[in-house]
């Protein structure tokens, strides 16, 4: 009976990779640098669990079909151990030394992950701006002077730095084909590197709960050819309006807009807050003249 | 639970009593934990003071070095108090843990006479996080320091109705343990809030 | 334990009152560098706690002391834990 | 707040059903106690005790409603996600119930639940007559009950709260959650959290002080030391969370700025504390579990814990680890490499002496001779279960990879692969162990394993496919899903994996009364022939727990005086001094409850009133005489004689 305890979680893995209609899942199927080295560290790490699961499950099925009541003369007293000092070693070091080991992998690939994809030579990262409010992605092109939301397009053949923040509760931007996700704060900037090396398109989401409409806080993310970037972004420059105050704070106001574009971005009335370390103190610098001379009075 | 150990002080004399003492300690451990919390956000917000003041800007030190002086004072007398209980002087217990309790409302004034000055300068709990952090700090020990007086009050009226025992003076110990570690946690305050913040 | 003379309380009060003067220069020599100010702070504060905890809490007085001495150091290490974690991770980390 | 937004919630259907329910439910309660006259006697023997192993009945039957409660919740949740788009739920019920669900199991199902075994077995374990302070036991009792009743009343009146048991800000702020819902999550837990907090202190004292002569900490049973490291950690993570919810409290009734997104407010800071404490919280929970499969392992293979000494050692680091380590709840907010790199490692440091334990118990059973009782099979399933979770922990603790699971449903079948099989198995393994103890019959066994057939077997059927949902990218707390993400399949095997699980658990239940008609009497005190201290006394075990307290030579004193024959519980009878039952804390938690209610809607006469009672009460303690009662030798001769049923 016991046995096919263990073999259970084995079945309902099987089961379900078939259920889930054999395609690779979407970790697995990465579309970019960053996300692969992510998944090679994931696949590197289940196999390693794997075998411990392996060690713990050999042990269990050993020590309950040996030593089982129904298997024992009826007189067998079990001895008294108190322990042993050899195999307690062996448990202690060699966790130790897998841990280590992993803890380096994981200092190792944070730090590529949080850094410009290599293999693009010395091409500056395009910068996007992200920033979340409920329950809508801006995206604020700066260099081409364009702002969409809830899609972003992005060219392949160019490392792609995305700044991340938040008009409201904290989101987390995440295309898992293109990269991990980072948190979307009012106060402090956040940055995710990535580049996709296949065109396609991409689901991307808020995955840090937000309230109501986050269940529905997607966007597509489309790379492209430089090519067709470039035209897109004509496009947008020549046939969308220019995105005013009035009409971003609308947008902030409204849960669900759908698609949009503009021929501006809001960074120009309403610019990002600062990146961590020297937030807290912009307040500070936005402040106003007369206010300065208020608080001189304080004293 | 009901044999007694006479060699002991009063107020180690039961079992019961030990516990309770050995259960303040822990709660003690308990406090410093609450205030090393409060700690921690104060500092981490300290220079966050939007368009608030600084702590520069609003920190006056003769008040604070009185609020010092009164408490390491008053936790002095409040030592003297336990020694005397120790040596069966039950009068001049009282008289020493008076004069603490009566401290400690000098200290309460020049606190709220400080949060006064404050608010009439227009620096509230709501101006900025630091105001925050620093108004919820103050006030966390300030509340400790009221709610001693009462305790403290409690336990002198017992003291004076059924006199020194086993029971109260065990009260009276674990008072003065309470009113000695209020005194440790504005040491903190007095060194990492006021000193470091005129700075 | 019976003598009249609380020497041990009159031996703290003098400490304590000592130790914040010298807690004080920090404010009264300007220019002082920062980490030395800081440094001071520490010693200062922290040798007050232990005047407290010591003299006047008599925490070593009972068959008790090793668990009280466990107990208050646990609190403190997880207090600083808290505090250099909470600077860590919200200030200094990024 | 008008009237008509007070009762809003009562508007749904669901939700008014659900209100309709607990009213008829507490109606039938009261005629019924009032039709048999039962009200006399349930406030005699019940509400106003200070016996810990009745206070540890009462915080176990209510953790049992609360683990209906929140697994209603949890069935609700499973049946809204079984297929795609589906309408059983819209957003705001959906993100209202995993709040709930996921407070009331971590702190109204899982805390009182272990806190019940403690208060029922420590004491019994080390030889005492009862907790340090009956009195306080009591009033942690009724301010956890307080508490696991102001967040079931938001349920009805006002809302209750929605976002998320993390409580995020700003989302969790007044100006994305204006309603009550989220003032409700700061006082339930406020106030059960400061009971929480005067447990730990309690227990610390009872361990400490209150051992029977000659039990040196080394001799103590590991149930016993895993509950003294739980409390310690308990005493020192609590004050955080106090001190978290009363800044949340300001932030949201007082208008200060902690979390706030202008004038220099901190939103991460919330998170901050609440992983503070909310990290050494899941180890509060667990550590108990792993000293009761201690127990039940040993008991059962019918040997000595193997290397006692390590599983203690163990246990002290991961006391020490767990303050360590929060920070790897929010890799994903942008620190550097080098500060989730130390955060990382530090998790996966608990790895080792979790590690160290595992194998341990499985060296235990080596050479054994292993019965498969209910309680055993708990235990057994535990270990290659809750493996699984403790893997995928370590997994998440990589700090890169969590980028790709953080928020997703990989992370829900992590911790619920980690609390069910640690936790909940752990308990009811507790539960099925030491109910002759207590009610001095067995729970039926045929009827306990087929229940866990059915909640091991569903549990795995339940979870299981969320790992593989998550590495697909399903986020978690997503009341709906559209159909073209694939999701849909693997979530209805989930869903029918929980309702499999809920049929387990019914069984469980039926099982109480079944048993409670058929189970044969106990005579021995022993039903297991156990080895720790507890089992030396009678079934149901008397006030004042033991006529002569047996003095402790080693560990497993009684299963080496049982097997030379000794009767360590002989010797000369002396009366007992034991504490007067007392209903204050009842009265003080009932006030303390209507202050924190009044509080929640800002409503400043009532928070006056009750606030200022509450010190009232205090100071009665203070001037109360109160010294307690003497059971004389002859009460206790004829107590003895008739539990020992005449030996
Ligand atoms: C009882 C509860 C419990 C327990 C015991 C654990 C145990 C562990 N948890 Fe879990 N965790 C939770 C409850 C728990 N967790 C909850 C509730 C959440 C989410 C809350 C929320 O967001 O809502 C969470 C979230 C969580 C995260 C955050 C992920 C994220 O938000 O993105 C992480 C990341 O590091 C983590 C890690 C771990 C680790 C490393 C352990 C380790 O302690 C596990 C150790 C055990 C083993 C490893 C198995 C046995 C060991 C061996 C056989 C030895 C050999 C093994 C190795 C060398 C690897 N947990
Ligand atoms: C100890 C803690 C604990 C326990 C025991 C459970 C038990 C269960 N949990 Fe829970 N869960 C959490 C702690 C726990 N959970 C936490 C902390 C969260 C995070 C919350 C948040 O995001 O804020 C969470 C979130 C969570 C989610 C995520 C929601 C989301 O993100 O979208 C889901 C989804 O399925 C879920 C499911 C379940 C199920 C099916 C059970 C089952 O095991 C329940 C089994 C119990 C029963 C089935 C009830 C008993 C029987 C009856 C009621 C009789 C009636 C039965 C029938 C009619 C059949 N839980
Ligand atoms: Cu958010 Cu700094
Ligand atoms: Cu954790």
């Amino acid at each position: 009976m016991k046995k096919k305890v263990l073999i259970l979680p084995f079945v309902m893995a099987f089961l379900t990779l078939v259920l889930s209609g054999c395609q690779p899942l979407m970790i697995f199927d990465p579309k970019g640098p960053n996300a692969r080295t992510l998944s090679n560290t994931i696949i590197m790490s289940i196999i390693v669990m794997l075998v411990i699961l392996l060690v713990v499950y050999v042990l269990l099925i050993n020590m309950l079909s040996k030593y089982r009541a129904s298997k024992q003369a009826p007189d067998y007293e079990p001895p008294h151990e108190e322990g042993s000092k050899v195999l307690e070693v062996v448990w202690t070091v060699i966790p130790i030394l897998i841990v280590t080991a992993l803890a380096i992998v994981t200092v190792f690939t944070t730090s590529k992950v949080e850094k410009k994809p290599e293999g693009y030579g010395n091409k500056e990262p395009l910068v996007i701006y992200a920033s979340s409010s409920n329950w809508k992605w801006h995206f604020s092109y700066p260099e081409q002077g364009v702002e969409t939301v809830n899609y972003v397009n992005i060219p392949t053949d160019r490392p792609i730095e995305f700044r991340l923040y938040s008009f409201g509760p904290i989101t987390s931007f995440w295309i898992p084909q293109l990269a991990g996700q980072k948190y979307a704060m009012s106060d402090m900037l956040t940055k995710i590197h990535l580049a996709a090396d296949q065109e396609g398109s991409y689901m991307g989401r808020n995955s840090n709960f937000s309230g109501e409409g986050f269940a529905q806080m997607e966007f597509e993310a489309q790379a492209m050819s430089q090519k067709d970037f470039d035209e897109w972004i004509k496009d947008v420059k020549a046939k969308e309006p220019k995105l005013t105050e009035k009409e971003f704070d609308k947008l902030l106001k409204t849960s669900f807009v759908g698609r949009k574009s503009y021929s501006s971005t809001h960074l120009t009335f309403r610019p990002a807050p600062m990146e961590h370390g020297k937030h807290g103190k912009h307040d500070m610098e936005n402040m106003k003249d007369k206010d300065m001379e208020g608080m001189d009075m304080s004293h | 639970m009901s044999k007694e150990n006479t060699s002991a002080p009063l107020e180690y004399r039961t079992h019961e009593n030990e516990m309770k003492i050995f259960g303040f300690w822990v709660f003690l451990g308990a406090e410093i934990v609450l205030f090393a919390t409060l700690f921690s956000v104060y500092f981490a917000l300290a220079d966050r003071t939007g368009t608030g003041p600084t702590g520069k800007e609003i920190f006056e030190m003769p008040p604070v070095l009185i609020e010092t002086f009164v408490l390491l004072t008053s936790s002095f007398l409040i030592g003297l108090g336990v020694h005397a209980m120790r040596i069966g002087r039950k009068k001049a217990m009282m008289v020493f843990y008076i004069i603490t309790l009566l401290l400690g409302l000098v200290f309460l004034g020049v606190e709220i006479n400080e949060f006064l000055t404050y608010i009439h300068d227009g620096a509230t709990i709501t101006t900025s996080a630091f105001m925050s952090a620093l108004m919820t700090l103050l006030g966390t020990h300030g509340a400790h320091v009221t709610f001693g007086f009462l305790w403290g009050s409690a336990i002198l009226i017992q003291i004076k109705r059924h006199g020194l025992n086993a029971k109260t003076a065990n009260k009276a110990f674990i008072f003065s343990l309470y009113w000695h570690f209020l005194d440790v946690v504005w040491i903190f305050i007095f060194s990492f809030v006021y000193l470091k913040g005129v700075l | 334990m019976k003598e009249l003379f609380p020497k041990e309380h009159v031996l703290g009060f003098v400490g304590s009152l000592l130790l914040t003067l010298a807690a004080l220069t920090v404010i009264m020599f300007k220019g002082m560098s920062n980490g030395l100010a800081m440094t001071i702070l520490l010693i200062t504060a922290a040798a007050q706690a232990l005047v407290q905890l010591i003299l006047f809490m008599h925490i070593g007085e009972t068959d008790d002391k090793k668990s009280l001495y466990v107990t208050i150091i646990y609190a403190v290490v997880v207090g600083l834990i808290t505090v250099f974690g909470t600077l860590l991770a919200m200030v200094w980390g990024y | 707040m008008s009237f008509d937004e007070l009762f809003a919630p009562m508007k749904e259907p669901m939700i008014l059903a659900a209100g309709i329910s607990i009213i008829v439910g507490a109606i039938a309660v009261v005629a019924g106690l009032t039709y048999f006259k039962k009200w006399g006697w349930l406030y005699k023997n019940w509400l106003t005790t200070v016996d810990h192993k009745k206070i540890g009945v009462m915080y176990v039957f209510v953790a049992l409603i609360m683990l209906f409660r929140g697994g209603i919740d949890a069935l609700l949740m499973r049946a809204q996600t079984a297929i795609p788009e589906n309408g059983l739920l819209n957003s705001e019920h959906y993100n209202e119930i995993f709040t709930t669900h996921g407070l009331i199991m971590i702190l109204f199902m899982a805390m009182p639940f272990i806190i019940g075994l403690m208060n029922i077995v420590v004491p019994l374990q080390i030889g005492a007559r009862d907790v340090a302070f009956p009195r306080l036991n009591a009033l942690s009792f009724w301010l956890f009950a307080a508490g696991a009743g102001l967040l079931n009343v938001s349920f009805v009146i006002g809302g209750s709260p929605n976002a998320g048991w993390t409580a995020y800000f700003p989302l969790a702020g007044t100006e994305f959650n204006p309603g009550v819902g989220n003032n409700y999550y700061a006082w339930a837990l406020q106030i059960s959290g400061i009971g929480t907090l005067m447990t730990g202190i309690n227990f610390i004292t009872t361990i400490f002080k209150m051992r029977a002569p000659g039990m040196k900490l080394m001799k103590m049973p590991m149930f016993t030391w895993s509950a003294l490291i739980t409390n310690v950690i308990i005493t020192f993570a609590f004050p955080v969370l106090t001190v978290a919810l009363a800044l949340m409290t300001l932030d949201r009734q007082f208008g200060t700025k902690f979390f706030a997104m202008q004038d220099g407010g901190m939103d991460m800071m919330w998170a901050n504390l609440f992983w503070v404490w909310g990290h050494p919280e899941v180890y509060i929970v667990i550590l108990p579990a792993f000293g009761i499969y201690s127990e039940i392992i040993a008991t059962f293979a019918r040997k000595n814990l193997y290397g006692y000494k390590s599983m203690v050692m163990s246990m002290v680091i991961i006391s020490l680890l767990s303050f360590m380590v929060w920070a790897h709840h929010f890799y994903t907010m942008g620190h550097g490499v080098m500060v989730n790199g130390v955060f990382s490692t530090t998790t996966m440091l608990i790895a080792v002496p979790t590690g160290v334990k595992i194998f341990n118990w499985l060296l235990t059973m080596r050479h054994g001779k292993i019965q498969f009782t209910t309680p055993m099979l708990y235990a057994l399933a535990f270990i290659p279960i809750f493996t699984i979770g403790g893997v995928t922990g370590v997994m998440l603790a990589m700090a890169s990879a969590d980028y790709q699971y953080h928020n997703t449903m990989f992370l829900v079948a992590h911790f619920h692969y980690v609390l069910i099989p640690g936790v909940v198995f752990g308990v009811l393994a507790g539960y099925h162990y030491w109910w002759p103890k207590i009610f001095g019959f067995r729970l039926n066994e045929k009827l306990g394993k087929s229940a866990f057939w059915f909640i091991i077997l569903g549990f795995n059927i339940a979870f299981f496919p969320l790992f593989i949902l998550g590495l697909d990218g399903y986020a978690r707390r997503m009341y709906t899903y559209s159909a073209d993400t694939g999701y849909g399949p693997l979530n209805m095997v989930s869903f029918l994996g929980a309702l499999m699980m809920g049929v387990g658990f019914i069984l469980l239940c039926y099982n109480i009364y079944y048993s409670f008609r058929h189970s044969p009497r106990e005579t021995t005190g022993d039903p297991w022939d156990a080895r720790s201290l507890e089992w030396a006394t009678h079934s149901p075990v008397p006030e004042y727990n033991f006529a002569v307290v047996p003095k402790i030579n080693q560990l497993d004193e009684y299963w080496f005086a049982k097997k030379e024959g000794r009767d360590i519980t002989a010797g000369e009878y002396e009366r007992i001094h034991m504490p007067n039952n007392s209903s204050a804390p009842m009265w003080m938690a009932g006030v303390m409850f209507l202050f924190a209610f009044f509080f929640v809607f800002s409503v400043w006469a009532g928070v006056i009133v009750f606030g200022l009672a509450t010190l009232g009460f205090l100071a009665y303690r203070s001037f109360e005489k109160d010294d307690g009662h003497y059971i004389e030798v002859a009460e206790i001769v004829e107590t003895e004689r008739r539990l020992g049923g005449e030996q």
